[in-house]
């Protein structure tokens, strides 16, 4: 049966909407791409987006106007340079950007709350530095049995998270495996999740390894089919990180007109991800990842 | 470059491997850290554990990775777990020996600045952010600092506090709890300065051919060294074939041979 | 190369002392029951025993006059009925013993904390019930944010907690599939860790398939390969649950001599698990589990 | 016994599945609640998804569980997950609509007690405690309770209050703020307990052939009736053949046909 199985462009319409917290999480590891260039296109504006590292991902919407406030931990292009249109929006108020800064530490137990339902989590973290002198959400908190004093960050409850993941069923029962980040918190701490997978599978697939599942179908609002739509971010086990982008996005980025010619070239001027895709036919040559399987384990008794 | 000559970078990767103990723990970045590591596992610490902040354990990658999320640190690991297990069961639960810093800016007291030049509120230039240096530089047992003497980068006060040092607004360590020692070197490409008594860095050692003069001109504080000050031991035939010829032929972290 | 691999005997008598406080988890999958015999064996005394579901393990543990104090949730013989040593500890003082009794999310927060090194763990929990006024330990916390009371459990940090685990290589690292319980969060709030496993296997073993891994080696202090070590308790994939055993022990463990008798024969009367298993022939035709494998994933790239 | 004949066993079972609606997430026990979710899939809710205290989440098993930990709801399920999780994203995060409750003792609130008889600190019978019942009680959107009229089951006043229920020492549920509605059904071998406004727990169902006061002389305060008490729906032929020829054949938890 179909379940909750849509198009992009229908989940983006249906629960993405102006003013929306948004969380589109994954660790360098499947980001999703897709989902970001949807929302672009379809000019969704004032959205509070919420990573850990926001990416080149963040730094398209932000150029494209769609963000006014950034929930993070460290706004860089690893390995390759910065994020330009992040840093003109800080620098030069071009557009302008709030922001809501913690470090990855206290990113990842924002969002542990939020999936808790607690309204805060207790960390030991930030004495000395500079950065709760900048966030007034950091506080403290007194610990009922030492008395020692112990920071806290409060929940991070977003209307709607994107998970991009490697395989699910139709229910939403989804399966990931190499890093998972945070994806498993943002997802339980939202009121909407959108899963966005490589392979859609029979939901006999999904039980025959059930401890690889990180998300029950019973959370999850829609399940989108998107091969390589982490593009240029990577799906272990599918297609490697393109890292040559990543490099050519300093230049790219550096230069607003270039940006927004990337921005028009390919994503307002085209209608979705399969258009994409057929603009890069080398990607699959140069990417597809090599086999590499482990064994099974045996769930027997 | 014969191998009796040596790059900066290169004597900073093995400077830094220098301080890794075999078959301690480490919270490791990518770059020169991620090199001296890879160097040390390759020479006196074989049974390095390597812990990325993405999740990666034990990882012995194939290739140099491009970023700490790279899936050839995934394959091939002897764990993978998510980033609030890292932070929690890992870092706060004090399991990290040895974390790995560098920064745009680096002061009198090792506080390290990755978040802003200038203002917080409009900055000049404004950095990535802590990443997870900030909890890195509080709780691994003793931090490792990797920056280079470039105009501007040791400051007698940094801009903004991201990392914290041995003292920092509020006081010591000991006096706001900080369960690490913090950064017990700080290791530049000209030498090596090191916390004195009163947390401030003082330079304990010069690289070969480099003049106590060259490394105070480029620092921002009134610079003391130790007395006597001493000479670092040149990378070895056997250290600089491996960062040559090994770990990192196509000079990714290197640079340009000197 | 040998690693920490060693004997039951020797791991036991190095690591378990008089007085300790050990964990022994597995919340119905993986009790090692190999461990808590050969520590009735070497006679401990006054330990402080943690279980959600003290289990037949405890009750043997305690008619043996190994346990001065029992930490837990919920204390019987699922299905089958009561555990009558406990119950003449607690009923009639023979032998004493203290009850520190919680409900399972409150021991599941008690070991959370642990593994994070956080004094306390907040949780929405014990309104209206008779729990906080039998234990003190429960207290509360306010919120800083929205100023509302939550519940708190203090950290449980044990000496020695005791993993059974289908395999691990011999520096610990340790893979478990199936219910996985509490088993991480108690290990990593451990001063030392013993993993028992069904199979020793080689580190490429579990390179290979690195999410399946929940025991990082560097936590680890000693690795005991005991096949079976976990019955009457099951190991997925490897033999079933006895229940036949579960709901004999009620009949067994009701009457203090048969109990008595029950440890001489099965405890006392034999040196190690070899010998125990070496009086159960049946064992392996009865219970061995039949093989469900699943497939394996990709992890190229 | 025909099957238009039925044990009281078999009535609690469906009468329990009837209070199931399709696509519900209910968090369930070993025994009568086990198979009132089993008879409700086979029959009205093809769809309920249920979870286990244990971490298996939407088990199908192939032989009825003796334990909430048994093999047989792993294989199979969709999800394995640890019991942090169980008890913080699934339960305490709200994602449970129904949770099954069972006692030594039900009070005139339905406070719950599995934990001691007599006092605490020396108890005439030491009972297995909460388990997870305690949360089960405060944060399933609601209970059923399953428990038989046996003597003394049913006091004014439990004992001990292991898992709230409309109304305890401290108040009601929402002065405490439980975000639950609490047991809105006492399922009984004899009929049905509902609260009335004030929470207090009156008769509003008798099962076929049983009288108002065959209940109230088994409850130990003055029971009331809801005007006018109705008379609960026979098990259907369908009910009674699932139940005795498929879901409860050994009838393990079905007990002896009556």
């Amino acid at each position: 049966m179909s379940g909750k199985v849509c198009t992009m462009r229908e989940a983006i319409a249906q629960h993405v909407h102006d003013g929306d917290t948004v969380v589109i999480e994954g660790f360098t590891h499947l980001i999703c791409f897709a989902a970001a260039h949807e929302i672009i296109r379809q000019r969704r504006r004032n959205l509070t987006l919420c990573r850990l590292t926001p990416d080149l991902v963040a730094d398209q919407m932000i150029a494209a106007g769609c963000v006014s406030m950034l929930v993070f931990s460290w706004a860089g292009n690893p390995g390759a340079g910065s994020l330009h249109a992040f840093r003109r929006a800080v620098e030069s108020n071009q557009p302008p950007l709030a922001l809501d800064e913690y470090s990855h530490f206290g990113m990842v137990a924002r969002l542990s709350a939020g999936a808790a339902r607690l309204p805060f989590w207790p960390l030991k973290d930030y004495m000395g530095t500079d950065i709760p002198k900048v966030n007034a959400r950091i506080r403290s908190v007194q610990c009922p049995y030492t008395g020692e004093s112990l920071a806290t960050v409060p929940a991070l409850n977003p209307d709607v998270t994107i998970v991009h993941a490697q395989r699910a069923d139709a229910l939403g029962n989804t399966q990931v495996w190499g890093l998972v980040g945070t994806q498993k918190e943002a997802a339980f701490a939202s009121s909407r999740v959108i899963v966005v997978v490589e392979e859609l599978v029979d939901e006999v697939v999904i039980r025959q390894d059930p401890n690889r599942t990180i998300l029950p179908g019973l959370i999850v609002d829609a399940v989108v089919v998107e091969p390589w739509g982490a593009h240029p971010s990577y799906a272990q086990g599918y297609y490697d990180r393109d890292n040559d982008f990543y490099v050519d996005w300093e230049v790219i980025s550096r230069d607003p007109a270039r940006l927004n010619g990337y921005l028009d070239d390919w994503v307002f001027g085209i209608p979705d991800r399969a258009a994409y895709l057929s603009r890069l036919p080398t990607l699959r040559d140069r990417l597809t990842a090599d086999d590499r399987v482990c064994a099974g384990v045996n769930y027997g008794y | 470059m014969s191998s009796n000559e040596f790059s900066p970078a290169e004597m900073m990767a093995v400077a830094a491997a220098r301080e890794l103990r075999d078959g301690e723990v480490v919270f490791v970045g990518i770059g020169l850290p991620n090199l001296a590591c890879n160097l040390a596992r390759a020479t006196h610490a074989p049974n390095l554990v390597l812990i990325y902040e993405s999740g990666a354990v034990g990882a012995t990658p194939d290739r140099l990775p491009l970023s700490i999320g790279d899936p050839a640190l995934v394959a091939g690991a002897l764990m993978v777990c998510g980033m609030a297990d890292v932070f929690q069961c890992f870092l706060q639960n004090g399991r990290i020996e040895v974390g790995f810093l560098g920064g745009a800016q680096v002061d009198r007291w090792g506080n390290i600045n990755t978040t802003v030049i200038g203002e917080y509120a409009r900055p000049k230039v404004r950095l990535p952010g802590s990443g997870g240096a900030a909890e890195i530089a509080i709780h691994a047992k003793r931090t490792l600092v990797v920056s280079r003497l470039t105009p501007r980068a040791f400051p007698a006060e940094v801009d903004f506090i991201t990392s914290p040092g041995h003292r920092s607004r509020g006081g010591t360590r000991r006096e706001l709890g900080m369960p690490g020692a913090g950064p017990i070197k700080v290791i530049t490409d000209k030498g090596i300065l090191e916390p004195d008594e009163s947390g401030e860095l003082v330079l304990t050692q010069v690289y070969p051919d480099v003049e106590f003069e060259q490394v105070r001109a480029r620092v921002g504080w009134p610079l003391r060294a130790r007395e006597p000050l001493g000479t670092c031991a040149p990378p070895t035939a056997r250290d600089i074939d491996l960062l040559r010829n090994e770990l990192d032929p196509k000079r990714l972290f290197l640079g340009a041979a000197a």
